[in-house]
């Protein structure tokens, strides 16, 4: 066991692809010489050569479809996009062939890409460099959709996401990158089909993903000090989603509070809320509650950034809500 | 003119009434509703996809677009199967998914069928960089419209296709409309060979309506390019004799203009620059109605795939290739 | 009155903004020459010509970015992109600039932009040409989202969204072109803030918008057969939802069905039930109910491109299941 | 040397010093936790700003990127409301919505401020579109940097822009650099000035360092699209000093190529070469530290916005404009 940081067990997740799977290699905007915007990918260029860390121009829609035709061709590509926030510029790409090929071509056409990106707000970057989307990538069919929240995920779902014959997308919250955690020395691949269990607690159930998993945490810490027993979910992938751990919690504890970074209307808080309501109505005490983002681009000044973002207090509160009514 | 070069326009001859004689039979059925959706014919532009493949070796890759039927028959996709797929059956080489806009063949190499305009281009960026970090010598075709050359995702995959050497010939049907949209009313410089330059990319026009200069043109290019020599760019100069697709009224081209075109009709042009004999000529004519009725037959004999399958194909259903 | 085709409802809408005022104008992809791809604008280069009916290179990002800055130069220009099938070349733009622009110029630069697209399935286009996506967008702050699904909202809409002082996209659902309907010659703007009742009744609520309004309006006469009585709630606007209207009529049925064409998960049927719990949950006798689209991108074959697609008799099954237990 | 021109080097001294003393202290700003987010620095390109705005009327438009205080100052924002902007205060430019990377000012038609590669492109069009159908005879300048030639927007930009002959003129920045990305590693062909015949657009490179030469050349371009010529394109050849932002350790270049353009600062150089008297620059140097303290002193009174008013400018409080 050594202590890791997040932004390391990505890096060690990379280094160890790149060394288990000679079709692996990485693209993207500063990958290579700068060592990625992040750092992420620092020294990887020297380990592995130009070949395999490859810096690309500012072109995230041809890059992007570029690793879906190595995909085809037989590599596999992890390409990162430096943001959230540019990956629109690729979306076509994403949407229109990463996640359709197979389908359109009655099966053939299999796209064994990853695509990495940093996500979330929290830095006072403004409002187009704050997007929570990971949530509305998951509304898409064909893609799989993971936010690692821990070191142990971040190092371990990358092998994972290459062994998936599909496409497959990992946000990492940008926010992340500094914690860290102990980690073992022979940590590697993770499940990724399951929701993890965070926290148990049988007064509330707390869903949450990649950036806000902490502010639940915390949450929960908080809402024991008040006598309230929160089980926390930590979500893990996005698309598909575990129904099962979600409705088996809530089976129990009657009461859920999904907790997201994204925009309120159309986040995938929404489409948790309604799973848990088609699947688990009888269930419930009380309507699920959503803790997300206030409906607003980001705000570069400090306290109205800190107001737009979930809380802790926030969760507490609505977690107080729907126990006390 | 030598017996080869007679046998290879003979060839070349039989390609292209292959391919029109196909796409005359599609607007057929489409009247008759066995064929829905969208139609592109590549009626008139038969040349391009003739002479490009030609140039190709079994194993490059090719990448096309929504009318695509033509690249797909003469990249060695069977009639059947490209039938097949427009009546939307199971036995269509995509499973009856895609249709008309939407052909796959990996056997072939064939990498569809993309519709999204300019769509294409990345995906066959991609395909290069695959062929070049495994040192297969292969080359990869792209096909697109001149429309296309306005998009984003041009510029983009010319330039990475480039920086990179990648083994990538882009082929540029210029058929001077995007729908209704006449080239001069789409770009501003409307020399598309010249726009290689900003990518220090070889180019050059060729007469698109002349399968012996295209299949010229694409070895050329294809040389070069499995030589090493980086991508190209070729830009095919055409004319489809039909609508953009058959929703369109094709109200905004001159009559006289397409008639012009169609006297330089590439098969026509090829019976006469290689003097083949009329024989030659109904022998061909026949044998490609023969596969056309044979690929009709086996399409209205396909299989409707079962509403129960319907969600497959969105993951795949083996594990890792 | 006059029996009117929604396309000609869309012409006439346009033909009136034109008249109406100077500062608008029409461009995107073929709306000139070839008379739009679905000719709606069909005759009106020749009424206004070139300057006003602009053909653009097919260049989504650059045209719809066009589009803001003439907006925000004293133009008030409608924006075509062919089909929302293309718009993902354009959504950078359209969430980044035309939707963030007045929050990070902290309410300076206000963008008056309409994007109005043609959208949904059912015409066996495949894959890539059969997107539903207007729930999706309504994720984004910023934007007003309206679906005409009557040819009097295909009228009338416009008009209000080209007052807006902010950036509307309209959907236009291609398979409703050539429905025709009586409208009154002096037909013009209509009210965009609430829902509408397309037919009252009191045992459940069908919820629906854009091509799902004749959807839910033909399972609401089979159910009356059924001795169940439907009411049939159209959005209209997706963005801002019109809660007031939904959760009045859950109050009264107790019971609703959400019927929307785009995949089901994270789609907007999502956000519909999850605000029916969260304002009306002790309302409920029955969890809402989700007809959607089948998560599947969309298969070209006929029989399988229905079965996609939320039918009526799917509407009646889930409206049945949620009156009948 | 004239009185005139002496007066006008002198008038170009000052942008150039206000800009760099204003970087400066941002700098310090930044490591005393007043400024936060990202911060990108124009030290170095200043006579690009500089030379670019002395040729613009002050009712044409600008719109610019991320790296855009000195564009904002010299185009007459207030260094009061830019650096209370940075600080997040509600008097700041954008209300403090924006922070360094989005600075507005319509008053002075500066249109921000864009973050996102590219996005600033289209936008420009569209301004100039706006002149062009309100004949307006008004000029948009856009900036941006050579890194961004490489994205689709670019391409689509300068083609729409050229079709419709609108006026703009598109400033290209090049540093040599996006991020760590040298351009020979982001584009296959480096002179940039040549990709502007794809559009049948003039264009030419200019000296960065040289603000005189920064002015001729803007003046002559501004010029000739006023008067109906059509978009231009300037690629201006500049360094940037400093690392890319606050947070780039800037290990991708080579101290001895930071050391050799820093011999080419076109601060010293423009003292030199229109022979300005110390005293001249002692004064201008004191104007800028005075009016840097006042601001930063007017950004620390600054009023923090209340949080209840979170939700504002999401949605127009106003009704139609
Ligand atoms: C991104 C995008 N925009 C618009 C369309 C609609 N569309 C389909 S084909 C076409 C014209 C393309 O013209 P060109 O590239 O010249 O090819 P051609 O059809 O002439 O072969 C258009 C506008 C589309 N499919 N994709
Ligand atoms: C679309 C997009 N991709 C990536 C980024 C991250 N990024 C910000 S600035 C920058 C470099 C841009 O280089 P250039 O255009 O040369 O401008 P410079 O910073 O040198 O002035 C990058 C990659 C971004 N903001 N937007
Ligand atoms: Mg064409
Ligand atoms: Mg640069």
């Amino acid at each position: 066991m050594s202590s890791v940081t997040y932004r390391e067990a990505c890096r060690q997740a990379l280094r160890d692809a790149l060394q288990r799977d000679p079709r692996v290699f990485l693209m993207g905007e500063d990958v290579g010489r700068y060592g990625g915007c992040f750092a992420v990918s620092m020294g990887l260029l020297d380990e592995f050569g130009p070949e395999r860390i490859r810096d690309t121009p500012l072109s995230e829609s041809a890059f992007v479809g570029a690793g879906i035709g190595a995909a085809l061709g037989g590599m596999r590509p992890i390409v990162e996009i430096m943001t959230v926030n540019f990956s629109l510029l690729a979306l076509d790409q994403i949407l229109n062939n990463a996640a359709t090929l197979l389908h359109m071509s009655g099966g053939q056409c299999n796209v064994p890409l990853v695509i990495r990106m940093a996500t979330g707000g929290g830095r006072q970057v403004g409002a187009q460099h704050s997007h929570s989307l990971e949530g509305w990538y998951a509304h898409i069919p064909g893609l799989r959709i993971l936010t690692p929240a821990t070191v142990e995920d971040a190092r371990g779902m990358l092998w994972p996401a290459l062994e998936d014959p599909d496409p497959v997308l990992i946000f990492e919250h940008a926010s992340l990158y500094g914690a860290s955690a102990e980690l073992s020395d022979d940590a590697g691949p993770v499940d990724l089909t399951r929701a993890a269990l965070r926290r148990p607690g049988s007064d509330v159930t707390l869903v949450a993903y990649g950036g806000t998993v902490r502010v639940a945490l915390e949450a929960a810490e908080a809402l024991a000090s008040q006598g309230i027993d929160a089980e926390v979910i930590d979500l893990r992938t996005l698309r598909p989603l575990d129904d099962e751990t979600i409705v088996h919690s809530v089976r129990r504890t009657h009461r859920a509070v999904i907790v997201d970074e994204a925009w309120r209307s159309g986040s995938i808080s929404a489409e948790i809320a309604a799973r848990i309501m088609e699947l688990a109505f009888f269930d419930l005490d009380e309507p699920v509650a959503r803790v997300c983002s206030a409906e607003v681009p980001m705000p570069y000044a400090r306290q109205l950034e800190d107001a737009a973002l979930p809380s802790a207090p926030d969760v507490v509160a609505a977690a107080q809500r729907v126990c006390h009514g | 003119m030598s017996t080869s070069v007679h046998d290879e326009a003979l060839a070349l001859l039989r390609d292209m009434v292959r391919v029109r004689r196909f796409e005359e039979r599609c607007v057929e059925l489409y009247s008759a509703a066995k064929i829905r959706g969208f139609l592109h014919l590549y009626v008139g532009e038969e040349a391009v996809a003739a002479g490009v493949m030609r140039a190709l070796a079994p194993d490059d890759a090719v990448v096309a677009t929504y009318r695509e039927h033509g690249h797909a028959l003469l990249r060695g996709v069977s009639a059947r199967s490209i039938m097949a797929e427009m009546y939307g059956k199971l036995e269509g080489c995509s499973h009856g998914r895609g249709g008309s806009m939407h052909l796959f063949d990996v056997a072939h190499r064939f990498y569809g069928g993309n519709a999204i305009v300019g769509g294409g281009l990345p995906v066959a960026v991609g395909l290069a960089l695959a062929e070049q970090m495994q040192t297969t010598g292969r080359v990869v075709a792209c096909f697109f419209g001149e429309g296309t050359v306005a998009e984003g995702e041009f510029h983009e995959s010319m330039n990475l296709a480039a920086l990179w050497r990648l083994p990538v010939v882009f082929c540029c049907e210029n058929n001077l409309y995007a729908m209704g949209t006449a080239l001069a009313r789409s770009e501003s410089e409307t020399d598309i060979a010249l726009k290689a330059s900003s990518y220090e990319m070889p180019a050059w026009p060729v007469d698109g309506m002349d399968v012996l200069a295209v299949r010229d043109a694409a070895r050329h290019a294809v040389e070069a390019v499995r030589g090493g020599g980086g991508p190209h760019l070729l830009e095919l100069r055409t004319y489809r004799f039909r609508a953009h697709s058959m929703y369109d009224p094709d109200l905004y081209r001159d009559k006289a203009e397409v008639a012009r075109w169609k006297e330089r009709d590439p098969i026509p042009a090829l019976i006469q620059q290689a003097q083949i004999a009329q024989d030659d000529v109904d022998g061909i004519e026949s044998d490609a109605k023969a596969e056309i009725d044979d690929a009709v037959a086996f399409a209205e004999q396909g299989t409707d795939e079962p509403v129960a399958d319907l969600t497959r194909f969105v993951t795949s259903e083996i594990g890792r290739t």
